[in-house]
This record gives C-alpha cells, structure tokens and sequence, in this order.
C-alpha cells in the first residue's frame, strides 16, 4: 500500500524528530531559565493539539480553552488540598472530571450548529472567572490556590527537567490519539462534519454524539495540560487562569500551524511560544501584544486561513516551479506533456 | 505524493533548530566581586496594577541614585534590571526565572500586589534566594512558610486600622458606633485592611449590618450603595485599591447618605481623590504606611531627593519601593557580601535578627518575614489630609463624628 | 425600600442594556454575525467621551456629535472590508474570530494608549440625585437611561417609519427576496452595521457618565450581552429589549441576596439554560434555529 | 418498505409550505414528486429526511415512523438523499467522501482505520460503477460539476439506502450526463433501490419514472403513471397558475 509508506514518512519522521527534541532539549539548554520558557512552550503545545481536537476535526472554533485548562488546573488543586489525592491521582481525577463536565457544557454549545459553539466558549471563561473568584471559601477568590509541590524538595532546575518531561510524554499521547482518530471512521466522520454538516447528517452521520464526544477528549487532555501546568507552577489565579487571552492565543498557534496536519499546531505552538517569550524578553510586555495577537488572528483568518505554513509552502512551491521551468529548456514535447496534465486536472 | 510528507518533516525540522537555537541566547553575569551588584526586579508596569507598579518602579530608582551617589554598597555600585509583568503571575514567575537563572543577577527585591509576591517568593525561596518585598502585605503571604521573605513597611494589611481600633473601643458608650458597614474588594491586601479592622470592632461589640465582597473589576456600585445606605450604620469603611473607592463614596454619595465616621484603604491618600469626588472629601478617614512629613532621619533626604530626581513628591508606593532597597543595603552592608550563593543566606539570617532604619520608621521581622508595627491614621481636614493617630504623631485632633460630605 | 431601589436601578441599567443589545441583534440580523467587538467599540466610545472631558473639559455628551459618525463609518467599513468578504461557508466561525481580533486590537490600543489604570469622568453633577418615591435616582444615571431610551425610540422609528427602515428589515428576514425587489442588500447591510455600532457610540458616552471604564472592561460587557441576544431570541429588537429589561432587574435585585458577583452569573445561567432548553430563545425570533 | 406521509404540515411563520400533504411512494418504483416553483417540494424532502421538523402529521417508512427524528437517524433506516445544489465535502478526496457515508458501529469499530480493505473495494466499486473511478484520489472542489454529481450519488449508495430521493438530479448537467443519470436510475432501480426524484426536466421525468406525484401549494393534487399525469388537467393548471 502506498498508504503506508505516505503516512510513515509524514507522521514517522516528524515524530521521531519530536520524540529526539524532547530527549535532548533539557541537557542542552544553558540554564534554567530556558528550560522553563521550554516548558511553557511545551504546555502551549499539548493545548494546541488538545485544541485542534475540536477545531481541526470539526471546524468548530472554541475561544474558551483557556477556561478548560484553568478547571483542569483547579480541579487538580483542589483535589490536591482538600482531598488529600496524592498529585499525579488528582490530575487525572481532575481530567477526569473535567471530561464530565464538558459533556453538559458541549450539550448546551453544540445542540445548535454555528455561532452558539463560540459564544458559550467565551462565556465559559467568564462565568468560570466569576465562579473561582467569588466562591473563596472553596477555591481561595482572588487569593489564589497554592499547589503543594508534587516532589518537595527538589531543587527548581531538576523540577523543570521533570515537568518538561512529562510534558513532553502528554504531549506525544496527545499527538498519537490524534493520529489515531485522524485514520480512522470516526475521524472520517468528523472530517465530514467540518466539511458540510448537513451532508455529513444526511449519510447517517450522528453528528451531535460525534461533536460532543471530540469535544469531551479534548476537553480531558485541555484539563491535563492545566492539571499539569498546576503542579508545575504552583499558584493559580482565577484572573490568569480564566483569562480569554490563553484561549486567543490557542486559536492563533492551531490556525498559524494549520489545523488539518497533526503537527501543524504543535509547529504554531513552538512559533508563537517563543515568539512570546521572546519579545517579552527583548521589548518587555506592552498591551501591544494584544494588538499584535489580533492582528495576526485576523490576518490569518483573512487570507490564510488554512494557516500560515501550509499557505507558506504552497506558496514556495509554485515559486519554485515556476523557477524550475523558466530555467529548464523546453521542448515540444514537454509543453505537450503538460498541455496533457492540465487538462486530466480540468477535466 | 511524497512532497507534502516532506515539507511536513522539513518544518518540523527547521522549528526543532529554531527551538533550540532560539533558547540558546542566555547572557553571564560579569566580574562578580568588583562590577555592579545588579538587582533584579519584576514589576507590573502594564496592566491591572501599572499605576501603583510604576510607583515602585521610581522609589527603586530613586534609591538606585541616592546610593549610587553616595558610592554604592560596598563601593560597587547599583544596576537595577527591571522587567514587566504585565501584573501577571506566570509572567511574575518567568521574570525571576529569568532574572536568577538566566541573567544572573546578585540580588532579586519584590513585586507589586500581593497576589504576584506569593509565586515570585517561591521562585526566590527554591533558587535560595532573599527576598524582601514592598507590596505583599495579607496575611497569606506570611503563612506560606516562606523563610526567606521580608515585607519592607511598618504592618500588614490587617493591623493597618490598628490605632483607629483602639480609638474607637476606648470611646464612651454613648458615643462609640454601634453599626458598621463593610464594603471590600475581593483582594488579599484592600480585603485584609477592612477585615482587620472588622474583627477588632466585632471583638470589641460593634455590630456588622453590611459585609459586602466585589470583585476587584467592579465598576458599578450602585447596588452595593443602595444596601449600605438602606442599613444606615454610624459608620462605613471601604477595604479599596483606588477606582473602587472613589467609585463607592461616589454612589454613597449619590444616595445621599451620611455616616458619623468613613474610612477607606490607599484610596484617600491618593493625590487625584479630591479631585476624583468632586472635593467631598470631609473628614475621610484611611490609614497609611508613610507620610512625607515623617520625622525619620533619612525620611527627609529621600523626600528631597526625590523631588529633584522626580518633580514631584514621593507617596507611599515610592516610599515602599525606597524601603525595600534601604532594607536590601543594610543587609549587604552588613553581611559584607552580595551575590547568589551562600551569601543570600548571610542576608537572610542578617535580616531575621536585626532592625532597620527606614523612611517608614525602623522595621523588624518576626521569623515569618512579617513586620511588627502598626499605621497611621489620617483624615481629610478641610482641602488636606493630616495626620490623627497615633496621638504622639498627630497634625490635628481626630475629627468624629465627621461633618457631611 | 432597598427593593424598590434596586428596581430603579435594574431598570436604569436595564434601559443601556437594552440599547447595546439592539446593535447585536441588528448585526446578527443581518448577517448571521456575532459581533464580539460590540463591546470592544462601547468602551472605546466611552474612552473617546472620557478624553473629551478630560482634554478638552467640554461635557462628554458633546462628544456624541464625533463619535456617532465616526461610529456609523467604522461600522459601514468594518462590514464592506472584512466581514463581507469571508467565505458563506466558514462565516459564522470565522467572523467570530475577525470580531474577536478587533476587540483584542481595540483592547490593546486603549492599553497602550491610556493605560491599564481605570478612568472616570469628573462631573460637576457626579455625585448630584433626587428622590423618587423614597428611591434615590442619580442625575447621571437617568441622562445615560435617558440616552439609551431615545436612541432605541430612534432606531424603533427608523426601521418602521423610514425608506432605509424598510430596506433593512427586508435584507433582514429575506435576503434574496429583498434582492429581488430592487433593494440594494450590500449597501443597506454595511449601512446597518454602521447603525448597530453607533448604537455602541451612544451606549459607550451613556457608560462613561456613570462608571470607571478600563480597556478590558468590554468583556464584562459582552459576555452579559450576548446572553440578552441569546435569551431574546436573536430574532426581534424587542425581543432583545424586553431580554434586557428582565436580565437587567434581575441582576440588580439577585444583587441584595447574593451579592455583586454572584448576581452577575444570572446571565451566564440565562444563556446556558436557553441553549440548553430552548435554543431559539424566549422572546420569538425567528433566526434562532441557525445560530 | 413504503414511504409514505399522512397530513404532512409545516409553516414558516405566516407561510404555509406543506399543507396537510399525504403523500404514499410506490416501493421498488421510481416515482417522481413535479410541481411548480415554490410548491413545497424541496420543504417536503426536509420534512422526509429530518432536515427540518414538521408542525404535525407523520413520515412513515415501512412500519417504522420516521416522524421528527434526526437526520442521521432516517438515513440509517434506509432513506439515502441528495441536496438540491449538490453537496460534497469540498476539501476531501472523492474516495473519502464515499468512505465518510460508511457507519461505524460501537466504538472500536469506530476506531478502527476508515481505509479498512474491504470498505475501500466497496468505495472504488461505486465510483467505477458511476464512472469517476479515475478521480479517486482528487479532491471533490476539484471536480467538474457533473462529476461531484455523480460523487455525491455514490455517497449515497455507499450508504446502502433502500429509498433514495434525488433532490433535482438534472439540474445544471449537460445532456450527455442527463442520459447517464436516467440509465443509472434506472439500473439502480433494476436492482431493487426505491427512488424519489424531484425533477423539474419534464423529459427525464416522464421517461424514467413510473409514478408522479404532483405538488401544488404544499400538498399533492394528483398522483398516476406517467400518461394519466399527463393527461390530467388539473396538473396543467397547477402549472400555468390557473
């Protein structure tokens, strides 16, 4: 099966590629302070697969991701501190109920097809932002929650080792559960629905069961990748975790990375991570980032919105083809040649 | 149809390098016994709490020049390395990651809002670092089991209505109030002000008819006015940052209604309030940590100095900034050192078992990094606000009940 | 007593719902659009009012005679440039994000601009009320009331009474017949946006009277306003209107009991249980099946 | 398996577009459902397929009653259908928008890979039987009118339907494909399939089917063979508006 080899070379490689990165960024980067801007970038990644789990499969795009991960992130607290679970148990117990919870939320956003989805993904922000500030005496208000450390005692350059780590193991079984529902008839189904919903419907799709349930996957590896951002960095507050801005800047790295490849919003996530960190670093933080982040949002959606690099490399292409026969000499024969192929594809 | 698999390798290929070469750029400190001690700072130059932030932001600086013009500490000189937070706690987090593990500063001060101290305090505690702050004034902030932190001010935010506490209960029964209204942002700092103040009048029988909690982005206060004036207390007070304040006794106002005694947190000290209220401002009360007109020795060069470096005078926020550095430089003078290492724990260890002389008055610390001491009081008198508690630092006599705004 | 006060304040606050909610129903109406940037240009109005007042030291109000031209032509451009040029297909999803770039770009300029410290108008009659049956009504709050009521009155008669009124009410319920009866739908679309946003013009100089305004402070507003279009049906003006009034008195007296925060949620609440329970809202309107 | 409605209504606010329609298609036919502009046909296939919900009366399929249920539903009862401008699913090859219409049943047949040997065989097979076997690999946005057509139809088969109702299947396709489509109805036919077409090409529809349903103001007016339809006037004066 040609299938096969097509799939080795564009998933294979680009893992094992990923999978070498993971292994050798922690002892090659020169001080900890970047081996917890890789982290950051890391945690931006898994949010952005988890993200493109929705947006990607269904078109359905979801402004309030950042709000899943808060809850992930709370849900691991709390379950930390008032449960006495032991970390890592809460944060899969806090995936767990997360997923739960998205079920209810998914039925209210997407028994409706169109702008519904959006609106009450933003509304989750808000309402979890209201929620987590005002009920102190379970979450702590605008106190904030203290996380107690998962390995107490370790020095801060081996804890970032570690969380890189294990970040970077989520972000791969994030990564091969989307592989996996990519090749198969569930994934068809859902390609279909993003493609034309009532058409999907009308061939015996369940729609609605299959949105809901990609809905609730990636809302249970959103919660993980806040879980783990949790223990990892050990303070919440409900203003940073139910900011909108997280969700913005989900959606602008799943769309800059393009949302129909596998990698794409990993590649957007590592771009616009270090983008951030970057221009933190070397301009310092200016309400500025909002305008740049809205512009480039709407630029995307504007004119590329299949993302920036496969409207890149398609673009490079046609360059380097046009090149290809300017410089080659061309013989009749080759012009018919392809007379041929231009009319096999219009035909 | 082997290209795209190809452009899809190359891209992540071309990204893993960016990846690592892009986090590939950290900078080392330079000669570390004779250059500069470079004190690292993170600050909330935009967002929520920029105003206050650049407020801290010019008392460092000012304490940058006045030493550095005095020749510095330890004959090197100071370089302050601010950075913003963009009042955001995974920023806050970032910068001192940054700060300590990538630039290598010598020593790391605080942030601004008690919020951002807690997460940068266990950055600096995990890299072994002292920290002394000038914002982190709730009660958290001290029960986290940080040892390694110091709060540069006279009191925390609880023991902020200390003097007005004692005032009030040692009046005569007939006079005492006897219902309160409390009226609070959802903030450790403004919250802990009120409820301090709250929990000695409660102890001390005065009865709570209103105890309301806002978020700090409230902007609408009609609703809360409305049930403070419909309880009619003799008394109200207001745990505010700034807007907040203003935006209450406005809709107090507006209601019309006139308690015998008003006091509100950071807001009244404020040099915009007057104006803010449309100069209602009769007989307010609030507490603060400082006071121009202080009688402490280096109290009146900073006050000078300052208006020479800044055309203006210095208020509390600047005022803390400046403490936290005098804080920082009596304990590198002292401990004879100044860079990460073991020297940090000399500072620290300094710190627990010393006082220091301040622009605030001298400071000690309990073993938590809480400092023992109380505010003062003052009330609008006429077009100024004057200084009424505690009595051996009064300007005027303690006007109460207070006339109608 | 302090139940009747809330009352007149629910409906103060009511009434400026209820003018704000109109322009997202128009826009909506018009083209399936929800418009997240709504609030984004109320604040920025609101900003443009406080800056008139604090540079100029004229009455905000007067900066109205600016702001709603300059409202209508953002609106009018914002249509014709961007919105009318997305692909049917991806419309709804993708005009979502355009409109949430622009809130962020709004947001953002207004930071960088005046800064994340919150503002307030000073006026001489800030603080200025009278009674009303033993409730007290803040001068200030009546004249944006009064703002919000004369400006829907406007709008209510424009889209009865007028040529364009008619126009637009046609594009609205049918495009295509519209188009068929030689009505210019193009034109009278980008005409009705540059109407629902200077909805936002109006409704941002009536906020900027009575509140401190910062840049982030739209999304309080909008996430309140999109639950009004939501429970009022996306079909109707009145039926936004009337989903104000109710969800506006119902914040303002859930305020005694449960206080400020908590009364907030009642909106949240509203549009979940909505899209839960009855997805095409609670006030008619007939375009709800679509949203 | 017959498909039939009893007092079919639906209004669009004021706007009645089926009016009490009951309406019974012959099993193992072809039947044709013709009439004039705006008469409720295409309201009616919403209505049948679930697309949109009737105010009252039923949609019967067989003995089960189809009436309101989901759209996807109905097409796993074995009512297949095309749309009236035809619809594919633009950016995914022509063999995977045959492949989407397989249904996957339980979750591990769910995930189990959509390109599984034997449904891909079945896939081709349609695609050659509809003669755009060539095109597999193409992406549907690609292809000519004609030929998403033809994709869309073996979208539907793939689906195994026993009724399938056409929505306008000679609309816009040059007459070499019309010829195509008739005999390929038929063939369809030949093997068992039901089907529904609504067809305003009176040639296409007299030649292929063999019983019409005439609609007029949301409900049928008559229904026959082909000669008595055309023989009926009151079909004619539904049709010149008399």
């Amino acid at each position: 099966m040609p299938n096969a080899s097509k799939s080795l070379l564009s998933y294979g490689v680009p893992a094992l590629v990923l999978v070498a990165a993971i292994a050798v960024f922690p002892s090659l980067a020169p001080n900890p302070y970047i081996l917890s801007s890789g982290v950051i970038v890391l945690n931006w990644a898994v949010l952005a697969t988890a993200w493109n789990f929705v947006g990607g499969f269904t078109g359905y795009i979801s402004l309030g991701h950042g709000a899943l991960a808060g809850l992930g992130g709370y849900a691991t607290g709390l379950l930390i501190t008032k449960a006495d679970l032991p970390s890592f148990v809460a944060l899969i117990a806090a995936a767990v109920l997360v997923a739960a919870l998205a079920v209810p939320i998914g039925f209210a956003a997407l028994r409706v097809r169109g702008a519904s989805f959006v609106i009450v993904s933003i509304a989750l922000v808000l309402i979890l932002l209201l929620v987590f500030q005002s009920w102190s005496s379970l979450t702590g208000g605008s106190r904030g929650l203290v996380v107690p450390r998962p390995f107490p005692g370790m020095l801060r350059p081996e804890h970032h080792r570690v969380f890189f780590f294990l970040y970077g193991g989520l972000l791969l079984i994030a990564l091969a559960t989307w592989w996996l529902l990519d090749r198969s008839r569930f994934g068809m189904g859902l390609k279909a629905i993003r493609e034309d919903e009532d058409k999907a419907e009308s061939l015996g799709t369940p729609t609605f069961a299959y949105k809901l349930t990609v809905f609730v996957i990636s809302a249970a590896f959103t919660a993980l990748a806040g879980g783990l951002y949790a223990l990892w960095f050990g303070d919440l507050d409900p203003v940073f975790q139910f900011s909108v801005l997280t969700g913005s800047y989900v959606v602008l790295m799943a769309l800059l990375g393009g949302v129909r490849n596998l990698y794409g919003p990993v590649l957007g996530a590592i771009v616009v991570g270090i983008a951030l960190e970057y221009f933190k670093v070397e301009f310092g933080n200016t309400p500025l980032h909002l305008v740049t982040t809205g512009l480039l949002l709407g630029l995307v959606v504007m004119f590329m919105p299949d993302g920036v690099i496969p409207s890149l490399t398609t673009l490079v292409q046609r360059l380097r083809k046009r090149e290809d026969s300017s410089i080659r000499e061309m013989s009749a024969a080759d012009l018919a040649e392809q007379r041929r192929e231009r009319e096999a594809a219009n035909s | 149809m082997r290209s795209p698999a190809r452009r899809t390798t190359w891209a992540v290929a071309l990204s893993a390098t960016l990846f690592l070469t892009a986090c590939g750029g950290g900078d080392d400190g330079g000669d570390k016994a004779t250059g500069p001690i470079v004190v690292g700072i993170s600050l909330p130059l935009t967002g929520d709490f920029s105003e206050p932030g650049k407020g801290v932001q010019e008392g460092y600086e000012a304490w940058a020049k006045i030493t550095n013009d005095k020749g510095g500490l330890l004959g090197r000189q100071i370089e302050l390395k601010i950075l913003d937070d963009q009042s955001n706690a995974d920023r806050v987090v970032a910068d001192y990651e940054q700060l300590i593990g990538s630039d290598q500063v010598d020593l790391v001060v605080g942030p601004f809002s008690t919020r951002l101290v807690v997460p940068s305090a266990r950055v600096a505690q995990e890299y072994g670092m002292l920290f002394v702050e000038p914002a982190g004034a709730a009660a958290e902030v001290f029960n986290q089991g940080f040892k390694n932190l110091f709060y540069a001010a006279p009191a925390v935010a609880d023991d902020h209505y200390n003097h007005l506490a004692e005032y009030l209960l040692a009046l005569p029964a007939g006079q005492k109030p006897t219902t309160v209204a409390y009226a609070a942002m959802d903030d450790p700092f403004a919250q802990g002000t009120a409820y301090g103040l709250k929990k000695k009048l409660e102890a001390g029988g005065v009865k709570t008819v209103v105890d309301e909690v806002y978020p700090p982005n409230t902007t609408d206060f009609g609703s809360i006015a409305a049930k403070i004036a419909a309880a009619k207390p003799d008394m109200v007070v207001g745990g505010s940052q700034y807007q907040d304040g203003v935006n209450l006794i406005v809709a107090l106002q507006q209601l019309n209604y006139q308690p015998k005694l008003a006091a509100f947190s950071t807001a009244p000290t404020n040099p915009e309030f007057a104006k803010a209220i449309g100069n209602k401002t009769e007989g307010i009360l609030s507490p603060t940590g400082y006071s121009q007109d202080a009688p402490y020795a280096s109290n009146k060069e900073f006050v000078e100095k300052f208006k020479a470096q800044f055309g203006q005078a210095p208020e509390e926020d600047q005022a803390n900034g400046y403490t936290t550095g005098q804080v920082v430089g009596a304990a590198v003078e002292a401990a004879g050192c100044a860079e990460q290492g073991e020297c940090q724990q000399k500072l620290i260890d300094w710190l627990h078992s010393n006082t220091v002389e301040t622009v605030v008055g001298p400071l000690k610390w309990d073993a938590t990094g809480k400092p023992q001491g109380a505010h003062m009081i003052q009330q609008w008198v006429g077009d100024d606000i004057k200084i009424v508690l505690p009595a051996d630092a009064k300007e005027a006599d303690l006007v109460y009940p207070k006339p109608a705004w | 007593m302090l139940v009747f006060q809330s009352v007149i304040l629910g409906l103060l606050l009511g009434g400026l719902y209820a003018l704000l909610a109109a322009g997202l129903t128009l826009y909506f109406g018009i083209m399936r659009v929800v418009m997240i940037a709504h609030s984004a240009f109320l604040i920025l109005a609101a900003y443009l009012a406080w800056w008139t007042n604090e540079r100029l030291g004229i009455d905000p109000l007067l900066s109205l005679v600016v702001t709603v031209p300059l409202f209508f032509g953002a609106g009018v451009l914002l249509q014709r440039g961007l919105l009318s040029r997305l692909r049917p297909a991806t419309l709804t999803m993708m005009s979502v994000l355009i409109t949430f770039a622009i809130a962020l770009i709004i947001e953002g300029l207004l930071g960088y601009a005046f800064s994340g410290t919150q503002r307030r108008i000073q006026l001489g009659y800030g603080t200025a009320s009278f009674d009303l049956f033993g409730a007290r009504v803040a001068v200030v709050k009546l004249i944006a009331f009064g703002l919000a009521v004369v400006s829907l009155a406007g709008l209510y008669l424009l889209m009865k009474r007028t040529q364009f009124g008619w126009a637009l009410r046609a594009t609205i319920q049918h495009q295509d017949a519209a188009r068929l009866v030689g009505i210019d739908t193009e034109r009278t679309a980008g005409f009705g946006f540059g109407l629902g946003l200077a909805t936002a013009a109006v409704g941002g100089t009536a906020l900027s009277l009575d509140t401190t305004i910062y840049p982030s402070l739209h999304w309080h507003w909008i996430g309140p306003l999109m639950a009004i279009i939501v429970v009022g049906g996306l079909g109707s003006v009145p039926g936004a209107a009337a989903a104000a009034l109710v969800l506006g008195l119902a914040q303002s007296l859930l305020q005694i009991p449960m206080g400020a925060t908590w009364a907030q949620t009642v909106f949240y609440v509203a549009l979940f249980a909505t899209l839960a329970v009855r997805p095409q809202g609670f006030f008619g309107g007939r375009l709800a099946q679509r949203f | 398996m017959t498909l039939k409605t009893v007092g079919l209504r639906k209004a669009f606010g004021g706007v009645v577009a089926i009016d009490g329609a009951d309406v019974e298609f012959r099993p193992g036919k072809v039947n044709a459902l013709i009439g004039p502009n705006g008469s409720g046909k295409t309201t009616f296939f919403n209505c049948v397929t679930g697309m949109i919900k009737p105010d009252e009366g039923s949609v019967r399929f067989g003995d089960r009653d189809l009436t309101g249920k989901a759209p996807h539903v109905i097409a796993r009862a074995g009512v297949g259908r095309t749309f009236q401008l035809c619809r594919t699913f633009p950016r995914m090859t022509a063999i995977e928008n045959v492949l989407a219409a397989v249904r996957p049943g339980g979750i591990w047949h769910g995930l189990r890979s959509a390109h599984r040997r034997s449904e891909t065989e079945r896939a081709h097979h349609w695609l050659t039987r509809l003669g755009i076997e060539h095109l597999a690999g193409a992406e549907a946005r690609n292809m000519s009118w004609g030929q998403q057509k033809l994709l869309e139809l073996a979208g539907v088969l793939m689906a195994e339907p026993k009724t399938i109702l056409l929505d306008e299947p000679a609309g816009g396709v040059n007459p070499a494909l019309l010829d195509r489509i008739g005999t390929l109805v038929r063939e369809l036919n030949a093997e068992g399939r039901t089907f529904v077409i609504v067809e305003h090409n009176m040639d296409l529809v007299m030649s292929i089917s063999d019983h019409i349903v005439v609609f007029d103001r949301g409900r049928p007016i008559a229904a026959g063979p082909p000669a008595e339809i055309r023989a009926d006037e009151r079909v004619l004066g539904a049709y010149l508006g008399v």
